[in-house]
């Protein structure tokens, strides 16, 4: 199958060239606290042969705080994005776990035909837009594993990240409510993609365990008690370093770290990477373009031996 | 040209149709339909004063057509037929209007129910003028009988037919009868032991002179109808002289091949070759195949040198049985829903998670631990979590209640705290003791020390990692706090399933499923072992999820149905077969492919096709597409049909 | 599709017109399936009116352009799930049939939406009450098949008379 | 004379809630329903990773919506607790998406709520209308003045840190252009739930 996509990938590239494959939806994460998951993630495909063209002056989904706030607005805002994307032509890919599951949640209500959603179509006619059904939406994790291929990802692979222990966390929002992962509590993609480029994944039964996410501004002493688990889990299992593939997750796990420490008496020193950025580390990009210095815990020492 | 009188028999059912259709206004119409002579309204049609009505009317108006409006024909169109024959009216002279199942009961606003009974009223009558009177044909009866699985619906049905003195074949797929109820240690209530009360029974079918027994095999085709079924069945090569075999077991001693034994559910081994348990009956073994190394490199054949009788047979070949029989019972069984579907309990993912096949594997004295409950790594467990309904009640996996686990639940935990010193903490959502002595038991389990019962669904089965310990993770609902319960060991009473053949079997017998996949009975309630397919029962657990009394009644049930058709001797076949008109026959032969049952021959000498009716079933596709109009399907001709059709456009 | 909005729909709206959809069901799956639905007391609209016959291949095409021509506005014909059938593979032969009913209507300009195959087993109550809501909402949007004349014309040429014996199409 | 009493209350009780009327408000929301199947099972309550924090657990505001307690709802920390984790809903037996029926009620409880958490999606909310885009510093500055500027202070550390990692910025923001797109798209929104 995942060879198939490929050769299809590759055939429409060489025939059209300027068309790239996807529109791609950073979210606001991916343009400030997250621009080393940005960064890694457009370079990495791109040597991986995905193209992906920012969407143009794209809004804010709204994330959960706005599902919360208002049910009508926390639609229309992420359907202009979905409207303009379907203007494209083209799918769309996302980066941010947060960003995914809102997008997604207006396309599960576009492909209903509940009163609510031509309420919807309402509020995009007054701004002059319009969203015809679904729009098809991936997470750049899922393009990764079923676009390009292990087998592929194995052949592109220039630096082999043996001997690398590293725990990998998908947090919630990418597989639940269920999406295209093969397990909406036990997904095995990241896994998967990390083996391939040489690391060795240690068993980590809280992959897809909640963070808290923004609950951190609101409850912050019970959130940073989840990130204790989680990073507790990752270090009994002896990893070197978590790999996670959400903005929130990583700002969570490593800028509140230090707090966590203070505040439970732990002395944890986990690096909290996004799985491009050792990604595009093995496929031989730059260890400074890949970002690994913008995390709090720096991450240098784990990949010294590769560079 | 005045038509047929006809009756019309309005059916109140109590308040099932009078509460939504207006009797008085149905009655009336139909009194005006053309040829109606007579139209009642009556509160139980069905009901004696309800047929001497008809009967009646028939003696005294001279009636020529009767229409009863009421439930389905599925409910009382023998009733009514039978009712009709007495007072000397053809019964194929009766017509049925559903005005129940397919209409009371179906529409919410009376007045559009009322205009839908009209309109399928005048249907009935409109079929009814053009009914005509026919002969129900009789053809004899096999007297045999074909049981379909070797559990204990089986082995009960098997041994009530063969009491009664009527031949049986007794077809299971595994190597020994038994089913899953050999697994079984312990039963609930009375806590007699599985093996116990089921081996004399198995013993007694291997023994039986009325009984064919026939293991490692299965059916694998189906032909003909009620009275006379032509069955095949592949007996599989057991790679053993069955005649010569004494059961000494030296084979199985001696055999080099390890492989995880199916019986014991993955808990224990067992040899290449070999009987999967030692109560097993036939007490002979076979020789799998895929495993043994003889087969798969051609060297080996310990098992042959060893064997005093000398009963290894390695050329042996599958045998194709063909035999008639006059009914079938299915009693193929179930299959435990698999855990590891919702990776949340752990199930495949921590060693001591369990299911409840399982823990019955540990606790029972020939099992793999010789019935201690213990642990992956031997040791005891210090505590024991049990879970209700995995995959039961649940819409993401099987919606219906597996109706045995509570039960089990309460069992399992007796047996926990009889065997060990574990804490037992049994999470529920509902307390289902349905049965006799069932609730007694569980008041008797509930006051045992270090039990815990917890109203709660068991959510998830974590890991700590640092202790290894199991967590369970559950709300004591009634008391609203979240617990988390550290354990050593989980049993999952995960849902009774259709097997997953089951779609298969169902095609193989002409039987249908209902929207869960168990096999559908012609009635819920009462023609539970009944199916669509005339002559073919069903009994046990592939109807639905049962306890033990449930099954064994049902396959003793089943008997009788089986012993109905066979002790009749004969059996009625339809006669609404299809019939050629000579006249109108051009000779095209386009029917002839289309009949399923090859009843259609043509006749060179006339260069007109002809219907055997014997084989003949009446589906009507050859008049369906006859060029001509010279098939006729008896009881739903054209005529009969188009004046159907009239009738409830009409309205 | 599903747009109310058609004019035909409108006028019929406004004269109180109720669809007539004419349901041919096999006795074996669709018919069970049927009494299932009211055994379970599913609600469907009573526009659907049930004749029953022992197999979906009994359906011939004359039935259907019958139905239409007494004034229905939907046909719909229930039989077997395939491998399911009663008499081994008649619904086959009703499935083979659906291309002949579908290019039967087209030519006497009926719409597609008004006829619908399904398979509906005995245990399928709930699917059946389904498809009677389905087809009788898809018919009550496309207003009246037309009036009795339009389709005597339409029908025109063929035997549809009650007592005539054959009139297989 | 007690059992006088407490029949009273009871009486009482039933005719201050009005089930229905509080069911109808949420079904108004989409993706909120089968609320009546609810078998009271726990499984939401036992998946989250907040429960243990509740007064009420999910479970039991679910019986609480049934019973027609409005008000003790909307009162209720536990909706403020959820962190969108989807867990419960993924394992609910019956289907329900408890995430949507907690959004639901923030939503509703947030037109009066005056909460530290009412306080953090409204000021969300407004910079996403300003600016079509969210900005971690504008949000945390504005909620801070919203609730409580001393804690900016004990923000302080954490926010030198990102700042020097690059990873927030104190230049002012610039909105999108469609950002006059996204005022319209609020007050169609507005226009549209103030009819309702």
């Amino acid at each position: 199958m995942s060879e198939t996509k490929t050769k299809d990938a590759a055939r429409h590239k060489g025939a059209g060239e300027a068309k790239p494959d996807f529109v791609f939806f950073p979210g606001c994460s991916l343009h400030s606290t997250a621009r080393e998951y940005h960064d890694s993630t457009v370079q990495s495909m791109a040597v991986l042969g995905i193209t992906l063209e920012e969407l143009d002056d794209w809004n804010c989904c709204g994330a959960t705080a706005l599902s919360s706030a208002d049910s009508l607005l926390s639609y229309a805002l992420p359907a202009r994005n979905l409207a303009m994307t379907q203007e494209r032509g083209l799918p769309m890919a996302v980066a941010c776990n947060s960003c995914f599951v809102t997008l997604n949640r207006v396309n599960a209500l576009m492909a209903t035909d509940a009163p609510y959603r031509s309420k919807v179509e309402e509020t995009l006619k007054a701004i002059g837009r319009r969203l015809d059904g679904p729009v098809e939406i991936r997470h750049t994790l899922h393009i990764i594993y079923h676009d390009v291929g292990l087998d592929r990802i194995r052949e592109k692979v220039k630096r082999r990240l043996e001997g690398l222990k590293v725990a990998p966390y998908y947090g919630c929002q990418i597989a639940r409510p269920r999406h295209e992962f093969s397990d909406p509590e036990f997904p095995t993609e990241m896994d998967d993609i990390l083996e391939a480029i040489g690391a060795e994944v240690v068993r980590y039964d809280r992959k897809t365990k909640c963070c808290g996410g923004a609950l951190m501004t609101t409850k912050e002493d019970v959130v940073l008690e989840l990130n204790e688990q989680l990073l507790r889990e990752a270090q009994v299992r002896g990893a070197d370093l978590i790999a996670v593939c959400c903005p929130m997750c990583q700002m969570n796990l490593d800028a509140y770290q230090g707090k966590i420490n203070s505040r439970f008496g732990t002395d944890y020193q986990l690096p909290v990477v996004y799985f491009t950025q050792l990604l595009g580390f093995a496929l031989g990009l730059d260890e400074k373009a890949m970002g690994f210095g913008r995390g709090f815990v720096p991450a240098g020492k784990h990949l010294k031996k590769y560079a | 040209m005045p038509g047929p009188k006809i009756g019309v028999y309005v059916c109140h059912c109590g308040s099932n149709i009078a509460g939504k259709v207006d009797m008085d206004a149905l009655r009336e119409f139909a009194a005006e339909l053309p040829d109606v002579v007579v139209s009642r309204d009556y509160k139980y049609m069905c009901s004696d004063p309800g047929q001497d009505l008809i009967k009646a009317d028939i003696k005294e108006k001279g009636l020529e057509r009767v229409v009863v409006a009421s439930c389905s024909p599925r409910m009382h169109e023998p009733t009514f037929k039978r009712a009709c024959q007495d007072a000397g009216l053809n019964p194929y002279l009766m017509e049925m209007a559903n005005i129940r199942e397919q209409c009371s009961w179906v529409t919410e606003d009376a007045e559009a129910a009322t205009q839908k009974a009209k309109a399928l009223v005048h249907s009935a009558v409109n079929k009814a003028r053009h009914l005509e009177p026919l002969e129900d044909k009789t053809v004899p009866v096999d007297p045999k009988t074909l049981i379909v699985g070797g559990g204990i619906a089986g082995i009960e049905a098997a041994l009530k037919i063969a009491e009664a003195g009527k031949e049986v074949y007794l077809v299971e797929r595994e190597p020994s009868i038994g089913g899953n109820m050999a697994k079984l240690d312990k039963t609930f209530p009375t806590l007699d032991c599985a093996a116990c009360i089921l081996t004399p029974k198995m013993v007694s079918v291997a023994q039986h002179p009325n009984i064919t027994l026939l293991t490692y095999s299965e059916v694998e085709k189906v032909e003909g109808y009620i009275g006379n079924f032509e069955v095949t069945i592949r007996k599989r090569a057991r790679s053993i002289d069955e005649k010569l075999c004494n059961g000494c077991g030296t084979c199985q001693e001696k055999c080099p091949i390890k492989v995880p034994n199916e019986f014991e559910e993955g808990l224990g081994m067992r040899k290449a070759i070999y009987t999967p348990f030692p109560q097993a009956v036939p007490n002979k073994p076979v020789i799998d195949r895929e495993n043994c190394t003889y087969y798969k490199t051609g060297k080996c054949k310990i098992c042959e040198r060893v064997c005093p009788p000398k009963a290894i047979r390695f050329d042996q070949e599958d045998e194709i049985i063909t035999e008639k029989f006059g009914a079938i019972i299915v009693a193929t069984g179930y299959q435990l829903f698999d855990p590891s579907v919702g990776p949340q309990w752990g199930y495949g993912r921590y060693d001591n998670v369990i299911h409840g096949l399982q823990f019955e594997r540990l606790s029972n004295a020939s099992g793999p631990t010789g019935g201690k409950i213990l642990l992956k790594d031997g040791s005891e467990p210090e505590a024991v979590a049990i879970l209700h309904c995995v995959g039961s009640r649940d819409t993401n996996y099987a919606e219906y209640c597996s109706r045995i686990c509570c039960m089990t639940s309460v069992k399992f935990a007796h047996l926990v705290r009889e065997k060990t010193n574990a804490k037992v903490y049994d999470l529920y959502m509902d307390m289902r003791t349905f049965g006799k002595q069932y609730e007694e038991f569980y008041n008797r389990v509930v006051a045992e020390r270090d039990i815990y019962f917890i109203r709660g669904k068991g959510a998830e089965v974590m890991q700590d990692p640092e202790t290894g310990k199991l967590l369970v993770r559950v709300e004591d609902t009634l008391l609203g706090v979240f617990r988390e319960i550290p354990v050593d060991m989980v049993i999952l009473n995960a849902a009774i399933c259709p097997r997953p053949d089951s779609q298969e079997v169902a095609q193989k017998f002409g039987i249908q499923r209902s929207a869960d996949g168990f096999f559908l009975e012609y009635h819920l309630k009462l023609e539970p072992m009944k199916t669509a397919n005339d002559g073919v029962f069903i009994a046990g657990t592939c109807q639905a999820p049962k306890d033990i009394p449930d099954t064994v009644g049902q396959g003793a049930g089943a008997a009788a149905e089986a012993l109905k058709v066979v002790f009749a001797g004969k059996v009625t076949v339809t006669p609404t077969t299809a019939e050629v008109s000579g006249t109108l026959c051009s000779g095209c032969r386009i029917c002839i492919p289309l009949c399923p049952y090859n009843a259609i021959t043509f006749d060179e000498a006339k260069g007109v096709a002809q219907v055997n009716e014997a084989l003949c079933k009446g589906c009507g596709t050859c008049a369906a597409s006859c060029p001509s109009g010279a098939l006729r399907a008896k009881h739903f001709d054209n005529r009969q049909l188009y004046a159907q059709i009239e009738g409830v456009c009409a309205e | 599709m599903t747009q109310a909005g058609s004019p035909k729909s409108q006028a019929a709206a406004g004269e109180g017109w109720e669809p007539k959809v004419v349901a041919f069901l096999c006795n074996w799956c669709s018919y069970t399936g049927a009494d299932l639905a009211g055994i379970s007391r599913l609600k469907y609209p009573a526009n659907l009116r049930i004749i029953r016959v022992m197999c979906s291949g009994r359906v011939s095409p004359a039935f259907v352009l019958k139905a239409f021509h007494e004034g229905a506005d939907g046909v719909l014909v229930g039989g077997c799930h395939p491998g399911d059938c009663h008499y081994l593979e008649g619904n086959y032969k009703t499935l083979k049939r659906k291309l002949v009913f579908e290019r039967l209507l087209e030519q006497f300009g009926i719409e597609p939406g008004r006829f619908r195959l399904e398979w509906i087993s005995g245990g399928e109550g709930d699917k059946f009450a389904r498809v009677a809501e389905e087809l009788v909402k898809a018919v009550r949007e496309l207003g009246p098949l037309g009036s009795t004349a339009e389709r005597l014309g339409r029908a025109d040429g063929l035997a549809l008379r009650a007592e005539g014996g054959g009139g297989n199409a | 004379m007690e059992q006088a009493e407490a029949k009273t209350l009871e009486v009482i009780r039933q005719d201050a809630f009005d089930p229905a009327k509080f069911l109808e408000e949420l079904d108004a929301f989409p993706g909120v329903d089968k609320i009546k199947n609810c078998m009271q099972c726990g499984v939401c309550t036992a998946s989250c990773p907040l429960s243990h924090e509740m007064k009420e657990t999910p479970r039991k505001i679910i019986e609480m919506i049934r019973a027609g307690m409005r008000d003790e709802v909307l009162a209720s920390d536990t909706m403020w607790y959820c962190a969108s984790c989807y867990a419960c809903t993924v394992r609910c037996p019956q289907g329900i998406s408890m995430a949507e029926v907690m959004y639901a009620l923030r939503t509703i409880a947030l037109r009066t709520a005056r909460n530290l958490s009412a306080a953090f999606y409204k000021t969300f909310s407004d910079t996403v209308r300003r600016y079509g885009r969210m900005h971690e510093s504008d949000l945390m500055i504005r909620f801070a003045l919203r609730t409580n500027p001393l804690s900016l202070l004990k923000m302080g550390p954490l926010g030198l840190r990102m700042l020097a990692k690059g990873k927030m910025s104190l230049s002012v923001p610039t909105p999108i252009r469609g950002a006059k797109e996204i005022g319209k798209l609020y007050d169609k929104v507005a226009e549209l739930e103030g009819g309702a």
